[in-house]
């Protein structure tokens, strides 16, 4: 988990003396790429873990019992949109747009607290319905997926305001502009695997 | 190599790594006392590393002080520490949280004091001092300063959409996701904008948020929350032909995997069968092994919604008063299906066998055979 | 239309492939083959090479020729290396030409394994599917592991005369030219089923019904083993199959049937049956025994067992081991007696079941005595934290030494 | 220890006004490690060449412990009714046995050797990421001693390496070995992660000029092939584990059959992980033996392209054949029928490198050094090993052969006959280089045959154990099933355990060769075996910075070419010495040359790993303090600079010089 956060310390801790590289594409750049190739197969085996277990109810409520689909809809658009002003942030920084760099961070941050806070009052409701962590193999799995979800992207929001903080002090070593790529990189893939899982888990009735 | 201040701080660390021990082992650990000390521990730890490498309070030989230049720098570090003891005490009296949070404020206010004062000490630049405090603090300053903003504001935003209703929640929700992106957008497109009106919205904002969590939880959570939470639905299962209001809930669905099933229980065309894994044919009685976890799969092939109920003979609860066990499936719909696991101790007894029924459809049962 | 010619084909392959083996068998067998076997333990219990049932017959017939492709292929490979060493060594000729290889000779050297495996696929695949042919079972039987026994229940079945179910443990009891299939699960972790000589080996995957397949071709005992890592006893975790022919498998059910006789009154036996009641019932059950008020006894395991079952011991002396088949119920001696009788004398041996000077008093006592202290298991009652306070295997139960007497006088009756 | 090339001038700062702060006095630690001597340099190191010597040292280590526990479990099985070990701590010494081996002795053998050579062997001057080389190591070490301090703490985990659920679950595995083991692979699984992360990057983007993919080294392409497997393996084993300490320490019911779950959820996510891991074992070794026969037969590997492919396909046809291991489980015949054709497929790629190792001999002029005996041992054990794991891709064989001896013997054949002679193979290939000392190549051969007649003395017998039916795992096996006659299985267990005595007697040689080695050892020459690959194109040890300059690659076999041509008859000529190469490059030296500087975060995020993890099992304000351990490490890691300010150094007057100047050019 705590690697999405190193990230931040890789995005500039290229190798100074290769000022070449065979690929084309830079060492940050490449190694996030394979990061994030490892965190599909992460994601893939607790989505495989889930569709397993979904229908395992035990005594608890079931999926349809407890899902809100409208809220969950609701904040899925909110996640949504951050990626839009996460590609704002990352264009402003290419265009060494600092105060619109540091604006649409922040902003980009905001939103995906939100859907963090909603994710946490979904699972509080949820466990005040009966759905404890433990009650069923759904409910373990379906915490787990989610949880696991949650973590990343509060790990991105701290790299955002981590990052904001850093651009305002000037202690971004290396480049600006490709280190708010990188962050960039992580949180589109943080919303994708969020559309992947509200559709599989949400919408698909099980 | 070591000094005498740095000595005696390692003294401090010891003692209170030692005391954090005991506390662990002897005394019952509870989290309040475990936060106070581990926090005691790394506090002292991190102040008795810089005191270590800075080697503070010593002077190399042929080497002046460094500092010819003293001037205090203003500090809020003795305020918060005060504040803290205030909670501290608060705390001893009313709640635990406060007491922590008084703990934690003494204790960093101790953290950051110590660092600035040395720092302050190191040379006569004013700079260069900032960034020898920069370097030991910032690592922890960053991570815990977001982290405690966004776990603010995510608690908040949170007992505020718990305390209204489900529909306003998905309101406020997008509005509040939309007046976000919009003050965004208008900061952006007006680049004139003063920047301390930024900070005051931004200010207003958190304000407003955390007083309207601080509210919420006052207010408690949303009645239909309160009411789940009381009568814990999930608990006990009604296995009439009804639908109950709770168990019931929802529609039925599906399961992802079946493989894993011992038998199948089929209900087609008001008939019951039973498929069993590794026989071939259709059943009409399963043979279930005594305090084995056996899982049943139920499916509905017949409109309309009915569900599976399992007998398992009865239990004693007191001398001569004895209820059924019973177990059963939602109800679900036609061609829906259900996992069930069965655990039945006790052999079954010719004469009065257990059974698998469909509550309100008479004549069909598979009998449940446990030698 | 394929699926004809696809017979068609292969009916030639195997025809070749046999042909291929008979030619090469003297040749593998007599050179590595006679050192290797001869090199091998005579009558190992659980010699996989050794198949006495279809189902292993399916599985060695299969295997042998591979193993012997796989020691030519070996040999022709240890030989090209040895020889490349011996001759190529430097011996100052000049530096070889730097040649980066010959893709023609390449791709030949990778399709000729490439087919090799193809043909062993093909027969592979036959079998896989042949082995997990159910339709033609004739007698089911369920099978459970537990920590560290399994337990065998025959389900009511008329055609053998099962009017009831019938538990037993420790020896699976089988009618020979029967085929058996075995419904297996498990009540705690996962074993797995194993009688070499008569099949290879199925998990018992608690949560699951697995299907194993066993046929004995003539009456015998055929040693196995769990073979599925199961925790502290594992390797005390055996079996035994056991094939009578039809005539005496039909005894053996009759006799598993037989109603519960009590001892006689005023006999050591029948205090032994106090101290059974008192002691043992907790547990294990015995079919038909009753309390003193006539009421019948049904032992509670799932109160005092974390995986919730003890062997049935009715019947016990029936059996020729214990404790989950790690010990012999029987001396040596009378064990060799029936291990090494024909197939036409086995049978009554068997059925005769075990009588005191064939019981095998140092270990019953033994384990009467002091279980754990025989076999390790998690019966220490200070460490049951974990489990709720239940056991996973028999506790000492402190028994006085007179206890012990009046108790195996007891267990001798359950014949 | 940081080379960094600056003009002389600046080092003699100009006039300040304030009274200046001496960094020694007021930076104190906080200042770069930047120290050339003692143990700083070793623990704040992020050099590539240290941080594999260290990774080496550390896999040795745990080679000798795992060893150990081995000869511990042949004296346990020598005679029936063994009383040494009672049935726990049996099942703690296989489970330990097993972990120690793959994930503490060879993959961070193979870890080590990619670690030193990749660089070297592409003409690059580090890695991509040398901090988070660093860092990988550190979690790896922590790792593998926050795994073995359960032992002390109230036993080993005792589930065996393959931790089937139910079994590893809090009803079965009371006691926290469980717990430690789960966490201590996580955490050297994030060191896996990274590594493989660090690698692939290193492979791709920092080649020399000219090394274009099919120029590379064998053995690089095969540590390539293996970085992929790690990164796309771990994260599987990294969810099993999570499930699985979920369930253990947090109530969570993933594995308990009651609730309803299906364990063989646990195996398919492991072998999906377990299986490509056997490649992960092997492949570094077969990419060591392409390397040392072709030079000690003194042509080039026979068939580089198709080694290279089938290194590839045997990368991507392990994702698909992990089933192979559940055969017996009960998955249906048409899985099983597939997974046996698949698992037989991947013989014929394995079987590639088999031939082209053999014709690479053919036509050779062999030279019979230690490394080169070892390879050759390697042809003939692995492919012993080799052909009867092809026994047991035949699935209902397999259900015969699987969780017997036979097992035992068929991956000993493949991990010591095939993994362990490899490595060995490049410690006597490689020593001059990393120590420039050579090992003592008489003891070499001792050391080779005893280790090859143990091995063959210890898991040959178990063929024959294994198809006579002696199960694995049992901690002791009994008379009553041994057969009769005097090679009865009493017999082969006795010479097994004898062979594992002469096996030890090997791995002692070595040792002591080491030792004799470092005492008075031959100083190595500059290519003391006529190589052919980048590594050997500089000195003995290797410079810090790897290369004066930076070499363009025209060949496959760049150093080789530089030193032989074919003359007009076709016969290979020396046109150059190693000596005249290297030259030539020291001539054309690079003029600034900036290498990253060590630094203190690596070692401090590492460490929050375990305290986390300790924390995770004891007491959850220890985890929130290891948090924040980890959360420091990587908010200082990342606002620190790769290359340390000049304010960081002493300057050079001090006498205490911690910072080298080099002057090259």
């Amino acid at each position: 988990m705590w690697f999405t956060l190193d990230n931040l310390a890789t995005a500039h801790d290229t190798h100074e003396g290769a000022a070449h590289s065979s690929t084309g594409l830079s060492n940050v750049k490449l190694g996030m790429w394979l990061f994030l190739g490892t965190e599909c197969l992460l994601f893939g085996g607790l989505i495989s873990t889930y569709m397993l277990y979904r229908g395992r109810v035990g005594t608890g409520p079931r999926p349809s019992q407890v899902f809100d689909i409208p809220f969950t809809s609701v904040s899925s658009f909110v996640l949504l949109m951050s990626s839009l002003t996460m590609v704002l942030a990352v264009s402003a920084a290419h265009k060494r747009d600092d105060r619109s760099t540091n604006l649409w961070l922040v902003i980009t941050a905001l939103l995906g607290t939100t859907f963090v806070g909603g994710q946490v009052y979904e699972f509080t409701a949820f466990y005040n319905e009966g759905m404890g962590f433990s009650t069923s193999l759904f409910s373990s799995s379906f915490f787990v997926l989610t949880g696991f979800h949650g973590v990343h992207v509060t790990v991105g929001i701290i790299m955002l305001l981590a990052l904001r903080g850093m651009l305002k002090n000037n202690k971004v070593p290396g480049s600006r502009s490709e280190t708010v790529e990188m962050i960039g990189l992580y949180w589109h893939f943080v919303d994708i695997v969020w559309i992947i899982i509200f559709t599989l888990i949400y919408l698909i009735p099980a | 190599m070591f000094t005498p201040g740095s000595k005696y701080l390692i003294a401090i660390t010891g003692l209170s790594a030692v005391s954090f021990a005991l506390y662990m082992l002897l005394v019952h650990p509870s989290a309040l006392g475990a936060v106070a000390l581990i926090g005691l521990v790394a506090a002292t730890s991190l102040i008795t590393g810089v005191a270590l490498f800075t080697r503070d309070g010593h002077t190399p030989e042929g080497q002046t002080s460094a500092a010819t230049v003293d001037t205090p720098t203003p500090s809020m570090w003795p305020l918060i520490a005060a504040a803290g003891l205030s909670l501290v005490l608060v705390g001893t009296v009313t709640t635990p949280i406060v007491f922590i949070l008084g703990i934690v404020a003494i204790l960093a206010a101790l953290v950051e004091w110590t660092v600035q004062a040395w720092s302050e000490s190191a040379s006569g630049d004013r700079s260069y001092n900032e960034g020898i405090r920069e370097r030991i603090l910032n690592p922890v300053e960053y991570p815990i300063l977001a982290a405690v903003g966004i776990a603010v504001i995510i608690f908040s935003f949170s007992r505020v959409m718990l305390a209204i209703s489900k529909d306003a929640g998905a309101i406020i929700f997008i509005v509040a996701a939309a007046v976000i992106s919009l003050v965004g957008l208008l900061i952006s497109v007006r680049p004139q904008l003063k920047k301390s009106i930024v900070s005051a919205i931004a200010v207003v904002a958190a304000i407003g948020l955390v007083g309207a969590g601080i509210a919420s939880m006052g207010f408690g959570m949303r009645e239909d929350l309160v009411v789940a939470a009381e009568e814990d639905h999930y608990s006990h299962q009604e296995c009439g032909a009804e639908k109950s209001d709770h168990f019931d809930k929802g529609v039925s669905e599906t399961i992802s995997a079946t493989s894993g099933a011992d038998a199948t229980i089929e209900l087609l065309d008001g008939k019951l069968t039973a498929q069993v894994q590794g026989i071939e044919g259709l059943q009409d009685s399963i043979t279930v092994r005594r305090s084995n976890p056996s899982n049943i799969i139920f499916r509905n092939k017949d409109a309309g919604e009915f569900r599976l109920k399992a007998y398992l003979g009865k239990k004693q609860i007191a001398d001569g008063v004895s209820e059924d066990l019973i177990t059963c499936t939602q109800l679900i719909s036609e061609g829906a299906e259900q996992w069930l696991t069965l655990t039945i101790n006790k052999p079954s007894v010719s004469g009065e066998p257990y059974t698998l029924s469909i509550p309100g459809l008479e004549g069909q049962s598979i009998v449940v055979v446990v030698p | 239309m394929n699926h004809i010619e696809s017979t068609s084909d292969a009916v030639p392959q195997v025809h070749m492939l046999g042909r291929v083996m008979r030619r090469l068998k003297p040749m593998v067998l007599g050179a590595a083959g006679t050192v290797f076997l001869a090199s091998c333990a005579s009558n190992a219990p659980q010699d996989t090479w050794v198949p006495k049932g279809p189902n292993a017959q399916k599985i060695d017939s299969l295997q042998k020729p591979v193993f012997a492709v796989a020691g030519i292929i070996g040999v022709i490979v240890a030989v090209v290396v040895t020889y490349s060493v011996i001759k190529f060594r430097d011996r100052g000729q000049p530096i070889p030409k730097q040649s980066h290889g010959n893709p023609a000779l390449e791709i030949t050297l990778t399709i000729i394994p490439a087919l090799i495996l193809a043909v062993v696929g093909v027969f592979t695949f036959r079998t896989v599917f042949d082995l997990n042919k159910t339709s033609d079972t004739q007698m089911i039987i369920n099978v459970t592991g537990q920590q560290w026994w399994w337990e065998y229940d025959y389900p009511a079945n008329n055609e053998y005369g099962i009017t009831q179910p019938i538990i037993t443990s420790g020896q699976l009891v089988i009618p020979v030219g029967t085929k058996v299939m075995l419904r297996q699960t498990s009540r705690d972790v996962i074993h797995s089923y194993w009688i070499p000589a008569l099949n290879g080996k199925r998990d018992a995957v608690p949560g699951r019904i697995t299907i194993n397949r066993l046929e004995a071709d003539e009456p015998g005992i055929y040693a196995g083993q769990c073979t599925e890592f199961c925790g502290l006893s594992h390797a005390n975790m055996r079996m035994e199959a056991v094939a009578l022919s039809k005539e005496d498998f039909a005894k053996w059910v009759s006799n598993q049937l037989k109603t519960y006789a009590a001892p006689a009154e005023n006999t050591l036996a029948k205090e032994g049956e106090t101290v059974f009641l008192n002691q043992c019932t907790r547990c294990h059950q015995v079919n038909g025994l009753t309390r003193a008020d006539g009421t019948p006894v049904i032992a509670a395991p799932d109160e005092n067992v974390w995986s919730g079952a003890a062997p049935n011991l009715s019947h016990l002396m029936s059996r020729n081991t214990f404790a989950g088949a790690m010990f012999n119920l029987v001396t040596p001696e009378c064990r060799t007696d029936v291990w090494k009788s024909e197939s036409l004398t086995f049978g009554a041996k068997y059925l005769a079941g075990v009588d005191e000077p064939c019981l095998n008093q140092t270990d019953l006592r033994g384990w009467l005595r002091n279980a754990p202290a025989m076999k390790p298991m998690y019966a220490n009652p200070a460490l049951l934290a974990a489990t709720g306070g239940k056991y996973r295997g028999m506790p000492n139960l402190g028994l006085s030494e007179s206890d012990i007497e009046k108790l195996v006088a007891y267990l001798l009756t359950l014949k | 220890m940081a080379i960094i090339e600056r003009p002389v001038s600046l080092e003699v700062q100009p006039l300040i006004v304030v009274a200046p702060a001496t960094p020694s006095s007021a930076m104190g630690a906080v200042k770069r490690p930047v120290v050339t001597k003692g143990w700083r340099q070793w623990v704040f190191t992020v050099d590539h060449k240290k941080l594999g010597l260290m990774y080496m040292a550390t896999a040795m280590f745990f080679f000798l412990v795992g060893g150990i526990e081995a000869v511990l479990i042949r004296l346990q099985l020598a005679l029936p009714d063994g009383k040494i070990l009672n049935a726990d701590l049996y099942n703690q010494m296989f489970t330990m046995h097993a972990t120690t081996m793959v994930f503490l002795f060879v993959m961070p053998m193979a870890a080590g050797f990619a670690n030193y050579f990749i660089p070297l062997q592409i003409g690059a001057r580090d890695v991509a990421f040398p901090r988070i080389n660093a860092f990988g190591f550190w979690a790896l070490l922590f790792g593998g001693l926050f795994i073995n301090l359960s032992w002390f703490l109230g036993g080993a985990a005792d589930g065996g390496w393959f931790m089937y659920a139910p079994n590893s679950g809090p009803i079965f595995s009371p006691s926290h070995g469980v717990d430690f083991w789960t966490f201590g692979l996580q955490i050297a699984g994030i060191a896996s992660l990274t590594g493989a992360i660090n690698l692939i990057v290193t492979v791709l983007n920092m080649r020399a000029p000219g090394m274009k993919l099919m120029r590379m080294p064998i053995f690089t392409w095969m540590i390539l092939v293996v970085q992929f497997l790690l990164a796309f393996a771990v994260p599987v084993i990294t969810v099993a584990l999570f499930l699985l300490s979920f369930q253990r320490n947090f109530g969570a019911t993933f594995f308990d059959v009651a609730a309803g779950a299906d364990p063989l959820l646990w195996q398919h996510l492991f072998w999906i992980f377990g299986h490509p891991e056997v490649y992960i074992l092997i492949l570094p070794s077969f990419g060591i033996i392409s390397e040392v026969l072709p030079v000690f037969s003194r042509k080039p590997l026979f068939g580089y392209p198709f080694v290279v492919f089938s290194g590839a396909a045997i990368g991507f046809v392990g994702w698909g054949v992990w089933a192979h291991h559940m055969f017996a489980s009960g998955l249906g015949p048409v899985s099983v029928a597939v997974f046996s054709i698949s698992t037989m497929a991947i013989a014929v790629p394995t079987g590639v490198k088999i031939v082209n190792w053999t014709l690479t001999l053919w036509g050779g002029k062999l030279w019979f050094t230690t490394a080169m005996k070892f390879s050759i041992g390697l042809i003939v054990l692995f492919t012993i090993g080799g052909l009867s794991g092809v026994t047991h891709a035949v699935a209902p064989s397999d259900t015969q052969q699987t969780d017997t001896y036979y097992i035992v013997a068929h991956f000993h054949y493949v991990l010591f006959g095939g993994a362990v002679l490899g490595l060995f193979s490049g410690f006597y290939y490689w020593w001059p280089k990393m120590f420039g000392k050579m090992l003592n190549e008489k003891l070499g051969t001792w050391n080779f045959w005893f280790m090859v007649v143990g091995m063959n003395l210890t898991f040959g017998p178990m063929h024959i154990l294994g198809l006579q039916g002696q199960p694995r795992r049992m901690y002791q096996w009994t008379e009553n099933r041994a057969g009769e006659g005097f090679f009865n299985l009493g017999f082969w267990n006795l010479i097994a355990s004898i062979g594992s005595l002469v096996l030890v007697v090997g791995v002692f040689l070595f040792l002591v060769n080491i030792y004799i080695t470092a005492r008075n050892g031959k100083v190595a020459p500059l290519d003391p075996w006529g190589a052919r690959s980048l590594e050997w194109m500089t000195s003995n040890p290797p410079k810090e910075h790897n290369f004066d300059s930076i070499p363009t690659v025209h060949h496959l076999d760049e150093f080789f070419h530089r030193k032989y041509a074919e003359d007009a008859n076709g016969q290979m000529q020396q046109v150059a010495t190693a000596e005249q190469v290297l030259k030539q490059l020291e001539d054309n030296a690079d003029a600034h040359i900036h290498m990253p500087s060590p630094s203190y975060w690596p070692i401090i995020l590492a460490f929050g790993l375990p305290v986390t993890c300790l924390g995770l099992i004891y007491s959850i304000p220890l985890a929130i303090f290891g948090g924040l351990i980890i959360l420091m490490g990587t908010f200082g890691w990342a606002l620190e600079p790769s290359t340390a300010p000049d304010s960081d150094f002493d300057p050079p007057s001090s006498g205490d010089t911690s910072k080298d100047v080099v002057h090259v050019g």
